[in-house]
């Protein structure tokens, strides 16, 4: 199912320096024309249909179809993804839709804090030895070692 | 394009970390905080945006490897023994012990980042299999780049998106930096740097895959995983080991659905087209991989190779009985109506959920094929050989292990150097300690980050890359554009021309070569000496016929070092596969021509290539345990 | 290019033929001098130039049916018996005594045209096995197609060439004629007639291939016969035979060069990687598979079956020992180094010929892989399997036999005819007829002419097809260019789309879920019950999704129903498959719940499908020899 | 090996009608590009490699190259088909070059005479019966047939 632009709905992240699904695509797909103002998939053979361009498109513009080589026609997964959940919108090639939702973090968006709250660790002191920043506390026990 | 202008970037830097998925994150982060502490600078470099880079990008529906020491749960004693038993015996115990006791601080931090970790009513992880526990993992990733990012930010260090490293600098036997170009512009980056850490990632598409045509990408490892670890190291002049255990997973046929959830949170047996539980009836066929055939669970290649002989025979395909285990889980429900109904909308939740948060290619199948799984059963089968040093896959560099665990033969200095001075690896970059996962891998990358900075500190000088090697690498990067821009116009089909060969090309014809020689999926995973021979004749040829490889446009250009790169892989691989004359991982590879294990390689079979004679080098290790 | 406003032509005629490869030739030959004779008119109709149409295109180095009985070489009894064990059995020795008492006209006749068969001092045929002789044949084709033209034209006949045919025109259970359209101009040809012969060859590209990628075009039998004998014959209503038994060359490994001469002329010996000549320690797997495994020569499918077994193992690849075959019929010049010299000149030359005749692929593999096939063995292998009523393969229109050789079961009324009336096959469309290959294909196309041309004049009305139809038929012929005008600009790729297919994109799918349901290479050629049902159920999704193929081109639409066409193939093999509970061609197809022969099926395993009622129907037939 | 066209040296059949490999490509891939007057393949994924194309080509312009995905690079099958003999040219990847010359007919372009100079067949003349145009003369013998 590689990922493709539909051409109506994408506005080219509005002519912005980057777009958001050239900025994502890890494998470097997704690209710009910028005579049309709208992103193409330039490679669909290498997607590996991740779904990051979908997901962070701010126009909805991004849809799968499956791989072609295997995939009967007819089927959808859309991700609808917010800042905690993601909605899913899955469509059975018979015409059934079904609609998941999962929880994506717990946290507000950027707002991972570093050191999880642990502090930078009370034996991660001595670049020597073998203790990790913020630990002991977030392993949760003292350092296991072996006698030699 | 027409060849592009390259302008160079000049970088300087104390510790380059190289690559930014699970384990260039835990470098990034640990590395800030030890780097800060000493008035050092960390620069960390990928092709991709971290927020959504590596093996990790789309999501993941379980942490593989936790171990919750604190609360009593395993020991890192027991993850040895495991980890033991599924490699078939050949380990390096100190790293994983090293991983193992680091691991839950990692996995901790994950969740106070914002990792939904699944919990029961008391608020113990739920586990699907002993170290294994389940989560709501869409945005993994990008809570781990966020971290790391800040951590990065917060200390000043620098991040360089979009640049692909192409190769090592050194300054004799020392590393000295990497070079790479920009993805999006016509930069040349020359890093320099007094250690560098290479967590670039496994290897995808060295062997054929199943699909036909388009459906190339749909890879279980994905695709962008192109061996730029394993040719970074390997060029540098690193040791590498294991690189005969290439991992196979088995997965539901086509879209690569990972199994662990099915077999492990749902019980889920898999049978034959015949009904048959092969995983009991196919027991006498492990008995020449004793005492492993017996040990529980059953190592995973060993279960790979009891569905490799019924598909072998004829009677597959290999079917996950997902309709019998959700039926089984649903079973106690049954006299209450609205209780049953409510728990078989969980479990089918559940289901779809595994394939949402990590393969959703897999799930998008499912629906295209009209399967529910309470209903029906799903194909499996096994993949294509990857390249991963973690999972059941155990290639990567023979690193220095922990001063305080790492037996004498283990440890040359730093913890997770490479046997180059000044070199790191961590995550599938580093051989011999699988079943790291993503929380290993991220662990692994913290492990070998404080490694490098007391490496800096102790070794403080910037050495100097030899100027003559930047401008020949310089000239590699312009060189598919000149070939282009040189025999475009000889033909009047852009892909078809004597003069040059599109990267395309180049790698079926690396697949098709892997997979018929070196025992893909097409050859039942089988192969002997005269195809392994025989393959490295073709290899060579496919290396000198690569220096015609073309780009027009970075893109591409991009493809032609993942080629490359991957084509290192194909022959490290293909050395070691003729050095171990046994079969002691039949259901990852089979020497037909030595279809049994054989006690004389109770040991590592090294590979080195030699950056001043271009030979290359097998060399024998022991396996030491310290545990057992 | 926008949707096409097509002109139609409508050509009415007596005999049409479609197809004109060897038994298009043979018929159009044969037809003008009876057609002329009687008054009547014939049109011939291919999709491409008749100079190089169809299989012979290439040339061809042998031609593999000649018993020259006027000198007393062979008689037609013998291959009569010749043909039945090759086949296991299943055979109509009607149909093949039938083309032996007529070859040898059609290859004297070849050879005063202009062929250049080989031939020793004294002026005989020089044979490299028993029924075959060698040739040098580079213009076979050239030169049958000149006499054939030349026939039509003194005759006043007429020629369609690049009209691709897609349906027959039936008056309730006659034919009617046929529709197709050019793939030149905007143009379809609505044909009329009172008689039609399907000669439009066999088909390939329903399994996939071993290539990956480019490579897909280098098959043994040419990617142009796409299954419109099939497709034509199967929708006009007539009853199918040997369906089953698909035919797998051995060939050498990836450019498919044909074997015959190194096994046979220069009486090469295959081993496999072990140097072990497995045609010889593979004897016993023959066992269930007597009493045809001991019959001179072993059947193909045997001699196959060995083969596959040693590959299935991990002993591959086989090797044809062609350096030893060469040293061994030079040995006997060894003394004398002039003449020694001369004589392995002389095989050098033999070997470049056979395959450039015919392969020229397989020429350009040995150049580029810098092998002499004096020095070095080359690799062979099974290939994907094909449908041809020709060579081992059977499958084809079940047809009435010769008035003076038929059993009344197998005779009603016009030779060749199908069980439709006035519609008749001949080559790779007449079935269980094997080994005819070019010369008794061209000589089956004049025995079902002449056929025709009695059917003619004993049933001299226009048919009238139904108008209704014609338009159906039109509009399906437009339908792919509207779909793709509709949809195309929906999405930025033009390849991924939502609303449509694109042609090749369906032949990938077509051939992977073929290979891996119905026993294809990647299977070791078995498969089981399950299997084969899911792999209708697939069929039959493929077949709906067919409906969304594009065409941005005349090329292109031809790509469409020539997928169209293979399906039907897939589907008749399929279900005929499911039908034999046995395994009778182990190195066709190997039926792993059924493994062993059984003589419940010593007949023939016929399928057709309902044209009213769009049911598909397995019919057994008695197997009766007018031999022995 | 799928066969293109050398661009210099292909002259679009100097504008005929029909150009020579469009004519002969029993694939139909060879397709005229009527701006630049040149020829190219459209699908070299259906390339048979028969060089009929490059049999009839009149410029020469027509190569193959060995199909990427299994065929190392470097070699040549270069065939200059005459009226009476072909001439092939094989150059090996590492550089060798054989030729081959092998006889293609005995009679002129054109010349097959229809009947074969059997005449139409003296028992070649009741529709009814089993025997076919020009035989039995040109069979050597006369008609086999069984006892049923
Ligand atoms: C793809 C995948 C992976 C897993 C799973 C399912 C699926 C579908 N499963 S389950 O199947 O078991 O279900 C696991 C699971 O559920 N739980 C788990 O913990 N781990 C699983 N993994 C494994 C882990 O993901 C894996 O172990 C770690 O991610 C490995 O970490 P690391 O070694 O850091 O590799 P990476 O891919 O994350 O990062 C590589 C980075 O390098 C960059 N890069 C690569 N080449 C570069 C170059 N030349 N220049 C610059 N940058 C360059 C990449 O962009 C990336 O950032
Ligand atoms: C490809 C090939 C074939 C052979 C061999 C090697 C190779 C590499 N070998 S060895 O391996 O054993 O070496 C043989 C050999 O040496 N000696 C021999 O006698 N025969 C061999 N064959 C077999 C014969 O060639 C074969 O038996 C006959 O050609 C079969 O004759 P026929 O059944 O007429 O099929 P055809 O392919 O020639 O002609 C089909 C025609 O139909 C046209 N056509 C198809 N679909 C059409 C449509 N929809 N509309 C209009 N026209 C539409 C085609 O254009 C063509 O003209
Ligand atoms: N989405 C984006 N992300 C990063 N750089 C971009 C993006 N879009 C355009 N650019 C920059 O714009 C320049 C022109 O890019 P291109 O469109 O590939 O020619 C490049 O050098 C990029 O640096
Ligand atoms: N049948 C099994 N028995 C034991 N462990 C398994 C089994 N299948 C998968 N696993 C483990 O589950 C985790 C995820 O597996 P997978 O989904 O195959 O990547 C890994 O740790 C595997 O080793
Ligand atoms: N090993 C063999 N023994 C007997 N006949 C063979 C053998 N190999 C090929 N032939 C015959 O030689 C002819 C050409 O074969 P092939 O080149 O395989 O198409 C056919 O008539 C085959 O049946
Ligand atoms: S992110 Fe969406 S809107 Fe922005 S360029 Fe990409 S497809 Fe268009
Ligand atoms: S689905 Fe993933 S790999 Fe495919 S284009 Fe989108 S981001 Fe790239
Ligand atoms: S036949 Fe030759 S010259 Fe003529 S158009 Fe084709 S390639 Fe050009
Ligand atoms: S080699 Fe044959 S199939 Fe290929 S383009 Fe030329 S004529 Fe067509
Ligand atoms: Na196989």
């Amino acid at each position: 199912m590689p990922a493709y632009v539909i051409a109506e709905k994408c506005d080219g992240c509005k002519g912005q320096d980057k777009t958001a699904c050239m900025y994502i695509c890890p494998n470097d797909l997704m690209i710009l024309d910028k005579e049309r103002m709208k992103s193409y998939q330039r490679d669909p053979q290498m997607c590996w249909e991740c779904l990051c361009c979908a997901k962070i498109c701010p126009q909805q513009a991004i849809d799968v179809r499956g791989y072609a080589d295997f995939v009967p026609m007819g089927s959808q997964c859309v991700p609808l993804r917010g800042s905690q959940d993601i909605m899913w919108t899955i469509k059975f090639r018979d015409g059934e839709v079904k609609r998941f939702k999962f929880p994506i973090r717990t946290t507000p968006e950027g707002g991972a804090v570093v050191d999880g709250g642990y502090g930078s660790g009370s034996k991660a002191t001595d670049i020597n030895d073998q203790y990790l920043f913020t630990e002991p506390e977030s392993a949760g026990f003292d350092l296991a070692t072996l006698k030699k | 394009m027409p060849v592009p202008n390259f302008e160079t970037v000049e970088v300087t830097t104390d510790l380059l970390i190289c690559g930014g998925g699970m384990a260039g994150c835990g470098a990034a982060y640990e590395a800030s905080y030890w780097a800060k502490k000493n008035g050092l600078k960390v620069t960390v470099v990928d092709k991709a945006a971290l927020d959504r880079s590596g093996a990790v990008a789309q999501g993941l529906s379980a942490i593989n490897m936790y171990l919750n020491i604190g609360n009593g749960e395993r020991t890192p004693e027991e993850f040895c023994r495991y980890v033991r038993n599924d490699m078939m015996g050949i380990v390096r115990q100190d790293l994983c012990y090293d991983i193992a006791r680091h691991v839950d601080s990692s996995v901790h931090l994950f969740e106070k980042w914002g990792l939904p970790i699944w919990r029961d009513a008391e608020g113990k992880p739920i586990r699907s299999g002993a170290w294994q526990v389940m989560i709501s993992g869409e945005s993994y990733k990008i809570l781990v780049a966020e971290a790391a990012k800040k951590a990065l930010n917060e200390a000043g260090m620098e991040l360089y998106e979009r640049v692909f490293i192409i190769e090592p600098l050194m300054d004799g036997d020392r590393i000295a930096g990497a070079i790479g170009f920009s993805t999006r512009e016509e930069k040349i980056y020359v890093f320099k740097a007094k250690a560098v850490l290479a967590v670039m990632g496994g290897c995808v598409h060295v062997f054929r895959p199943r699909s036909t045509g388009e459906g190339l990408g749909r890879t279980w490892y994905p695709p962008f995983s192109t061996g730029s670890s394993t040719y970074f190291t390997i060029r540098a002049g690193a040791e590498r080991t294991c690189e005969d255990i290439r991992f196979v997973p088995v997965r539901f046929k086509d879209a690569y659905g990972p199994v662990g959830a099915w077999f492990l949170l749902f019980k889920s047996t898999a049978t034959n087209a015949l009904d048959e539980v092969y995983t009991e009836t196919r027991k006498p066929d492990l008995a020449p991989w004793e005492p492993y055939a017996s040990t529980k669970p059953i190592p995973t290649n060993l279960r790979n190779y009891q569905g490799i002989l019924e598909e072998r025979d004829g009677k597959g395909p290999l079917l996950m009985r997902t309709e019998r285990a959700i039926a089984a889980l649903a079973e106690a429900y049954k006299g209450d109506e609205k209780a049953f109904k409510k728990k078989m909308k969980e479990l089918e939740s559940e289901a779809w959920e595994d394939f949402l948060d990590m393969t959703i290619g897999q799930a998008n199948l499912w629906a295209a094929m009209n399967i529910r799984p309470e209903q029906m059963p799903s194909e499996i089968t096994g993949a294509e050989p990857y390249f991963i040093g973690s999972h059941s896959g155990a290639n990567g560099c023979w690193c220095s292990g922990p001063a305080d665990l790492a037996p004498a033969e283990y440890n040359w200095g730093y913890n997770r150097m490479t046997t180059v001075k000044g070199l790191f690896a961590a995550g599938d970059a580093c051989g011999a300690s699988p079943h790291k996962f993503s929380s290993g891998s991220f662990t692994e990358g913290r492990i070998a980050a404080k490694a490098a900075i007391k490496f800096i500190l102790e070794n403080n000088t910037m050495p100097n890359p030899d100027p003559a090697q930047v401008e020949e690498f310089k000239a590699r990067i312009k060189k598919p554009f000149e070939i282009y821009e040189q025999y475009k116009d000889y033909g009047t089909t852009d892909e078809v021309n004597p003069n040059y060969i599109v990267p395309r090309q180049y790698l079926f014809r690396l697949q098709k070569l892997m997979d018929e020689y070196a025992g893909g999926w097409s050859q039942n995973y089988a192969t002997n000496k005269y195809k392994l021979e025989h393959c490295l004749k073709m290899l060579e040829w496919l290396k000198e016929d690569g220096e015609k490889m073309i780009a027009r446009s970075l893109h591409e250009l991009m493809r032609v070092f993942e080629n490359i790169q991957r084509t290192w892989q194909a022959e490290a691989h293909v050395r070691t596969v003729l050095a171990r004359e046994e079969t002691r991982y039949p259901g990852y590879i089979f020497r037909a021509d030595f279809p049994k294990m054989d006690e004389n390689f109770n040991c590592f079979v090294n590979v080195k290539w030699d950056r001043n004679t271009g030979n290359w080098e097998i060399i024998k290790r022991p396996v030491i345990y310290i545990v057992d």
